[in-house]
C-alpha cells in the first residue's frame, strides 16, 4: 500500500481540532500526575490493598470483557443484520445502561439480583461474580454499538462471496466477516475494557467494597479519596496505577495494533 | 447529647480472656469512619484473634441500600441517624457511638481571610447538599447564626466539599472535623456554635449478622473505653 | 458430478427473469446477452444468493430450491455450487494462498493438504509463487486470476463462472481458457461470458438471456448462424436484416434475393413471413450505383468503424468490410451501393 | 438488497447468546421500573428541579456531543490513518480518559482549570460550561474510538477513487469520507451522547452541584438517592425519566437509523 | 486540453515500472500489455495516486511531479486529470446520477446543471433514466458504464481510462465505442485495454507494455501488423515465428521462406541476424507431407482452439486456421505438414 493512498485525503485542517482533541484528553492527566504525592507514591501503589485491588480490577475486567464479547459480538451481528426498524429498537434497548448513570445501574441490579429481587435466588450480590456482572452491564452496550457500527460498515458482500464457496454459518463468521469488522471489535473490544476496568458506580452498589473480594480498583480510589484524614495523593498514585496497567494490557492484546489488514 | 439506651455490656479484658469468638466479621462503617475504624478493627482483633474483621467503607445511604438487598454485612456503622432509621427493624437496637462537629475549612493561607461565619457570605464558599448530613448541618448551624450563603455548589459529600477547597477552587466550605484531621492543604476555622449541630454515630448489630456473637461483641467494643479512645483519637467527639 | 434443472422467476421492480435450463451432468452452457440481461440475476439465484420469486432449482436430481408448497430452500453453501461472481472480490485480509485454500478449508480438507492444492492452482493460473501476496498487491488480471482458482479450487458438483476471463489479455485470456477447458471437462458448467470465442471454445450450448428471457438456445456453432436476434448477430459479427420471403425470393427494401441452394427450402417453407438474412460484412462488396444485378442493394453510411482487418462501414442495411485505403473519403450520410452474393447469405426464421 | 443477502450468514445459534445479552441489557432496567412508586411519579418528574435538571443535562449533553464531534471526528480520522504505531499510541492516549474513574477525571480537570490549575484564568468553576467541559472529556473517547474503527474499517479506496475524479480534501471529507462511515459514526454519536447525558462523577468533581447551573440528571439523581428520609422512588422515577428523553432523543436524530446507506 | 509528458518508475519489491511516454495534446493513446505488466501502476503514477519511485510527469507543461529535487507533487485532485480505474468503484451511497455529477459538483459545477449533465451522460451510456437507482441495483456491464459516465463528466484535461469497456458485451460495447470516440474527440487520453479492437478505433498510437517496460510502440495497425513480441503477435492474432535471415531467404528449422517483394529489403539489410516472421493462421494451409515447396514446414500440433470460424490448430511452430471439418481426428501430438505463401508473410527485426 502505497503511503499517500493509505492515508486517505482528509483535508490537512483538520489536524488542528485533532490536535486540541488530543491535548484536552491529555492535559488533565498531566496535572493529575503532577498532583501526584511522589514521597508515598511508592508506598501508596504497592500497599497490599493497592495491588489487590488491582489483580481484582484486571481479573474482572478480562472476565467481564469476555462475557462481553460472548454475548456482545453476536447481539451485534444481530442489530447490524436487522432491517433499520427492529436495529433502532434494539438499539435503544441497548443504549439503555448507557444513559442509566452508574449508580442508578447498580440499584437497579440490585433490584433484580438482590435478596427481594427477582432472582434474588441465586445470591450473586456482593460477591466478585457481582463485580463482573455490574462491569459486563455497563460495559456491554460499548462493544455491541461499536461493533454494530463496524460489521455494518463492513458489509455483506464478501460474506456472500464465501458462502458461494460453500463456508459454512460458522466459518463466515470465524474466517471473514470477523476478521473484516476487526478494526470495530478492537475499538469495541477496548472500550469495553476500558468502560469495566474504569466501572464504579454499579459495583460500588451492586457488589459493594469488601477488599479482597469486590474492591476493584476504582472503589480503593474511592475509599482513598473519601477515607477520613488522607489527603488525596494516594487516590492520585492509585489512578496512575490504575492508568498505566490498563493501557499496558491493551498494548499487549495483540489485536489492539490491527494495522492495515493482517 | 448522648444516648444510654444501650450499655457497655463488659469490659474489654473480659472479653478477651473469654474470647471463643471465630468467624468472619463483615463490618459496614460510613467512609468518615475508615481511619478510625480500621484501629479499632485491629485492636478488636488482638483480643479476638480467631475474627477476622472485614470493614467496607462507603456512603451511609449506600450501605444501608445494600443492607436491605441482603449484602453480607454484620455490622452497621451510619454517619447519621437517617440511614440507620432506613435500616429499621434489620439493625438490632441501634446505640449512638460518636459525633462530628462542623469547621470551616479554608485552603492553606486562607486567600479569602475567613474568620468567621459572616464572612462567608462575601466569599466563594461550598457546602453540601441540604439533603446529605453535612448539609442538613450546614444549613441548620447558617440558620443558627442568622448568615445567608449564597453556596457556589452543593456537593454531594464531604469529600467533594474539601477537594473543592483543597484546590482553592473554593474559598470556604463547611466540613466534619473529623475529615481534615492531618492535612496540610486545609486550613480549619471552628466556627461559633457548631457545638449546637453535632452529628451523631450509631451503630448496630444486623439481625441478620452471619456471625451475630462477633457483631455484638464489635458493638460493645466500639462503645467501649477502648473503642471511645481510639474515636477520640480520630477526632470524633463523644457520643 | 450432476445435472442442474432450474426454472428461475426473480421479479424486481423494473425487471424481471423468467430462465429455465436444464444443463446435463457433466455439460458446459454459455450464457450470453446484453448488458443488464439478467445473467448474473440468474447464476445467483442458482447459487442461492438470490431468493426466487417463483419457480424451482434441482441439482443432481435433489431439489434445492421451490417457491411453490412445499417450500425448499437450501442455502447457498449447502447446495455443491460454486459461483464465481462478476466481481473478483478476493477476500482482503486473506493471503492470495489462503484465498485459493478458503473453499477447501470449508469444505473440510486439512490446511496441510488445502495449502498444496491452492499453490497448484496458482500455478494453472499462471501465478506461481504468487501465495504469500495480498489481494491489494495483484493487478486486476491477476485479482481475475485468483478469483478463478479460488472458485476451481473448491472442487464443486457445479460450477457457475460469471465472465472468468474479463479483466484478461488475450494472451493470458487464451491460456485460462484452455485451463478450464481442461479442469471443467466433466463439470457441470454455466459460464456467462461476452466474448463468443469462449463460448465457442469452452461450451457445448449456448443460451442467450435478452431482457430476462431465453431468445435462442442449441448448439453454440448453430446459434451464431443462425441468430435470431440482432444481439445474436453482433455477437456472431454478422449483419442480420429482417425482410419477408415473397415467392421464393426474400425483400428488404430494394434488396432482392433468391434462394440459393439451401435456403431455397426455408424461403419457400416462409412464403410471406417475416424472414432474417443473415451474411457476413466481409462477404459484402461496395458496387457502382450502375450495379442492378440481383443482391444489390442502396443504403446509406451511419458510421465508420476500424476494426483490425480495416474499416467496417456500418449502414442502414447491414454492414460492409472493406479495406482501409478504399474507406478513404468515406463518411457518414454518403449514400453506397452494396451488393453480396446470394450464396453467402443464410435465411433464419424470426 | 435481497432479504438473504442483506441478512449476510451469521450462524443461527448466535441467537442464543445475543438473546441472552439483550435480556441481561433490559432486565435490570425492568426491575428498576418496578420498583417506580408511581403514586409520586408523576410529582417527581415534574418537580421543577427534575425539569430544570433535564433541560440542563439534555442541552450541556448535546453541546458537549456537538464538541466532541468537532474535536473527535478529525482526531479518529487522523489515527485511522496513521501507521500501527503512531495509532496505538494515539489510541493509548485516547483510552486514557475511559480508564480513568470519572471522579479522577474530575479532579484532574479541576486541577487543570480550577482556580489553581495550570488555566486556572479561565474562570470556569461552577459554571455550566464546566458542566460541558467534564462531559466532553468523559465523552469524546467513546467518539474517537468508534469513529476511528468505522473510518479504518471502510477503508480509502473510495477516498482515492473520489481524489481522481478531481475532488478537493474537504468534498471527499463530506461526500465520501464520512457518508461511508456512517454507521460507525452513528454509533459514536450514540456512545457519546450517552456517555455525556449519563456523567455523573467528573461533573460532581469539577463542575459543582448547582441546581439550575451545573446540576445535571445524574447529579439530581444522586442527590434524591442519598437524600436522608427519602424514599429511592424518587430516584429511580428520575433515571426513568432520563432514559425516556435520552433515547427518544436518540430515535429523533435522523441519522440515529441509518439505514443500509441513504 | 493538455499534453501529457512522463518518464514514471515506481519500484515495488517484486516488479519496477519503467515507462516514458509523450501524448500530444488532443492525442489518444493505447497501452496494451500482459496481466500484471505495469499498465494500472503507469496510470495510477500518471493520476497521482502512486508515489512515483523517479521520473518526472508534467502535464500541459507544468511539472505536476517531480522525484529529484525541487521536489514537487501535485496532488490527483489537482492534476485536471481524470482516471477510470479498473475497478468501476461507484460511490456506494450514493444515487447513479449523484455518482455521475460527483465529479462537476466537486469542480465547482451548480447542482441543477451537474444534475442535467449527469442526466445526458446516462443517455450517452445507454443508462437513460438509471439516474435514481443505487450502485447496487446495477448490473456489472451497467455499473461500468456508470463508472465511464462518472469519469468523463468531470470534463477534465486528461483522461486515463483503464479498460473502459470491460464486462460489456460486444454490441454494448461497441456503441460505448463509438461515445468514447466523439466524446473524447480533442482530450488526451490514455486508454489501457485488452482487446486490439479497442486500440485500432479509439487510439491514433499503441504504446506496448511488457515487465514494466515498453516494448513495442508507434502507430496503432503499423504496431500490430509488426509484433516485436509473442504478445503482441498474440492481441494481433498472428504467427510469429522468430529465424534468420541468411543470403535472401528466412530459416526456421527446415522452413524457408525466400523474400517476396516487399520483405526483401529487410532479408537483406539484416543478413545473419534474428528476424521474425509474421503472417496469419488463416493464410497458412495443411498440405501433404509429399510437398516440399518453399514455405512448408513439419511440425507437431500443440492444441486444438475453436474458434469462430472454425478451428485454430497451434502447434510447435505457428497455429493454423482449419475449418471444422478438417479438423476431425487431429489431435495434439500429430505430426502436420504446413505451407505459407511467402507473399503473405512479413518480416520484422527483433
Ligand atoms: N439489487 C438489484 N435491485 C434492483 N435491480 C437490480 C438489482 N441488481 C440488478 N438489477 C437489475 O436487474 C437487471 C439484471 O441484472 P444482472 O446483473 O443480472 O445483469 P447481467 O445480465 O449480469 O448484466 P451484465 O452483463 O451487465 O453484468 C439489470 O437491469 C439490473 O439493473
Ligand atoms: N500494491 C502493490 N504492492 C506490490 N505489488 C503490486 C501492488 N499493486 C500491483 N502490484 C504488482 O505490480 C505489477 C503491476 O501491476 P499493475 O496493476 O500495474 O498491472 P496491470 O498491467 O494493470 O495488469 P492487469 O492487466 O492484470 O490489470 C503486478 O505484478 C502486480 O502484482
Ligand atoms: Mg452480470
Ligand atoms: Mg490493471
Amino acid at each position: 500500500m502505497s503511503p499517500g493512498g493509505a492515508r486517505g485525503y482528509a483535508p490537512r485542517a483538520l489536524a488542528v481540532p485533532a490536535a486540541v482533541g488530543l491535548i484536552f484528553l491529555i492535559l488533565p492527566l498531566a496535572a493529575l500526575v503532577a498532583r501526584v504525592q511522589w514521597s508515598t507514591f511508592l508506598a501508596d501503589v504497592t500497599s497490599e490493598a493497592a495491588l489487590s485491588a488491582l489483580a481484582l480490577s484486571l481479573s474482572t475486567g478480562l472476565i467481564a470483557t469476555v462475557l462481553c464479547i460472548i454475548v456482545g459480538v453476536p447481539l451485534a451481528l444481530y442489530i447490524a443484520r436487522s432491517g433499520p426498524r427492529l436495529a433502532a429498537g434494539l438499539r435503544a434497548a441497548v443504549t439503555v445502561p448507557l444513559v442509566l448513570p452508574p449508580m442508578v445501574g447498580g440499584v437497579a441490579l440490585l433490584y433484580l439480583f438482590g435478596r427481594a429481587g427477582w432472582l434474588g435466588g441465586i445470591g450473586l450480590s456482593f460477591s466478585t461474580p457481582a463485580v463482573v456482572l455490574a462491569q459486563t452491564f455497563v460495559a456491554l452496550p460499548f462493544l455491541v454499538l461499536a461493533v454494530e457500527g463496524a460489521v455494518r460498515t463492513s458489509g455483506v458482500d464478501h460474506e456472500r462471496t464465501a458462502a458461494a464457496l460453500g463456508a459454512s454459518r460458522w466459518t463466515i463468521l470465524r474466517r471473514i466477516t470477523l476478521p473484516l469488522a476487526a478494526p470495530g471489535i478492537v475499538a469495541g473490544v477496548v472500550l469495553c475494557f476500558a468502560r469495566a476496568i474504569g466501572e464504579f458506580g454499579a459495583t460500588a452498589l451492586f457488589a459493594g467494597n469488601r477488599p479482597g473480594v469486590t474492591q476493584t480498583m476504582p472503589l480503593a480510589i474511592y475509599t482513598a479519596f473519601n477515607g477520613a484524614g488522607v489527603s488525596q495523593g494516594a487516590a492520585a498514585a492509585l489512578s496512575l496505577l490504575l492508568l498505566v496497567t490498563a493501557i499496558a494490557v491493551l498494548l499487549l492484546v495483540r489485536g489492539w495494533r490491527p494495522g492495515a489488514a493482517r | 447529647a448522648g444516648a444510654a439506651e444501650s450499655s457497655p455490656s463488659a469490659s474489654p479484658s473480659e472479653t478477651a480472656a473469654e474470647s471463643t469468638l471465630s468467624g468472619e466479621l463483615n463490618v459496614y462503617a460510613a467512609a468518615s469512619l475508615s481511619a478510625a475504624f480500621d484501629a479499632i478493627a485491629e485492636e478488636f482483633t488482638a483480643e479476638n484473634p480467631e475474627v477476622k474483621v472485614s470493614p467496607v467503607y462507603d456512603g451511609s445511604s449506600t450501605l444501608v441500600t445494600q443492607i436491605l438487598e441482603g449484602a453480607p454485612a454484620d455490622v452497621f456503622a451510619s454517619a447519621d441517624e437517617a440511614n440507620m432509621d432506613k435500616a429499621g427493624d434489620a439493625a438490632i437496637d441501634p446505640a449512638l457511638f460518636a459525633s462530628n462537629t462542623l469547621v470551616i475549612a479554608v485552603p492553606a493561607g486562607n486567600p479569602g481571610d475567613v474568620k468567621t461565619l459572616a464572612d462567608l457570605a462575601g466569599v466563594t464558599t461550598v457546602l453540601c447538599a441540604p439533603e446529605v448530613p453535612c448539609g442538613a448541618a450546614s444549613a441548620k448551624l447558617l440558620t443558627a447564626a442568622g448568615v445567608t450563603v449564597e453556596a457556589a455548589s452543593l456537593e454531594q459529600n464531604v469529600t467533594a466539599v474539601l477537594t473543592k477547597v483543597a484546590a482553592s477552587e473554593a474559598d470556604a466550605g463547611f466540613v466534619y472535623a473529623t475529615d481534615v484531621i492531618g492535612r496540610d492543604d486545609i486550613e480549619v476555622i471552628v466556627p461559633e456554635g457548631a457545638d449546637d449541630v453535632v452529628n451523631h454515630y450509631p451503630i448496630a448489630a444486623l439481625a441478620d449478622a452471619a456471625n451475630p456473637d462477633a457483631a455484638e461483641a464489635f458493638v460493645a467494643f466500639v462503645l467501649s473505653d477502648a473503642g471511645q479512645k481510639i474515636l477520640a483519637d480520630f477526632g470524633f467527639g463523644k457520643p | 458430478m450432476s445435472g442442474l434443472r432450474a426454472h428461475v422467476i426473480v421479479e424486481r421492480e423494473h425487471f424481471a427473469v423468467d430462465v429455465a435450463l436444464d444443463v446435463a451432468p457433466g455439460e458446459t452452457v454459455a450464457v450470453m446477452g446484453p448488458s443488464g440481461a439478467g445473467k448474473s440475476t440468474l447464476l445467483q439465484a442458482l447459487a442461492g444468493l438470490e431468493p426466487l420469486t417463483d419457480g424451482e432449482i434441482s441439482i443432481g436430481g435433489r431439489v434445492v430450491d421451490r417457491v411453490a408448497a412445499p417450500r425448499i430452500r437450501t442455502e447457498p453453501m449447502s447446495r455443491g455450487v460454486v459461483l464465481l461472481g462478476q466481481d473478483a472480490r478476493l477476500f482482503p485480509h486473506l493471503s492470495v494462498r489462503e484465498n485459493v485454500a478458503f473453499g477447501p478449508r470449508a469444505g473440510g480438507v486439512d490446511a496441510r493438504t488445502a495449502r498444496d492444492s491452492a499453490d497448484e492452482w496458482l500455478v494453472r493460473v499462471g501465478l506461481p509463487g504468487a501465495g504469500e501476496r495480498m489481494p491489494r498487491e495483484l493487478s486486476g488480471g491477476e485479482g481475475q486470476r485468483v478469483a478463478v482458482a479460488r472458485a476451481l479450487a473448491a472442487s464443486p458438483r457445479a460450477v457457475l463462472l460469471d465472465e472468468p476471463l474479463v479483466a484478461l489479455d488475450p494472451a493470458t485470456a487464451g491460456e485460462i481458457r484452455q485451463m478450464l477447458r481442461d479442469q471443467l471437462a466433466g463439470t457441470t458448467t454455466i459460464a456467462v461470458t461476452h466474448d463468443a470465442a469462449d463460448a465457442v471454445a469452452l461450451a457445448e450450448r449456448l443460451i442467450v438471456v435478452e431482457a430476462g428471457r431465453v431468445t435462442q438456445s442449441g448448439a453454440v456453432r448453430e446459434v451464431l448462424a443462425s441468430p435470431a436476434s440482432g444481439f445474436v448477430a453482433a455477437i456472431a459479427g454478422v449483419n442480420r436484416l429482417v425482410g419477408v420471403a415473397d415467392g421464393g425470393t426474400w425483400r428488404h427494401g430494394d434488396l432482392r434475393l433468391a434462394s440459393a441452394d439451401a435456403a431455397s427450402r426455408t424461403l419457400a417453407a416462409t412464403d410471406g413471413a417475416a424472414l432474417a438474412a443473415v451474411f457476413r460484412p466481409q462477404d459484402v462488396r461496395i458496387v457502382d450505383e450502375t450495379v442492378t444485378d440481383a443482391g444489390a442493394w442502396r443504403t446509406r453510411v451511419t458510421r465508420l468503424e476500424s476494426t483490425l482487418a480495416g474499416v467496417r462501414v456500418h449502414t442502414e442495411a447491414g454492414a460492409v468490410d472493406i479495406a482501409l485505403a478504399d474507406a478513404v473519403g468515406l463518411a457518414p450520410g454518403d449514400q453506397l451501393r452494396l451488393q453480396v452474393d446470394p450464396a453467402d447469405v443464410r435465411f433464419v426464421a424470426c
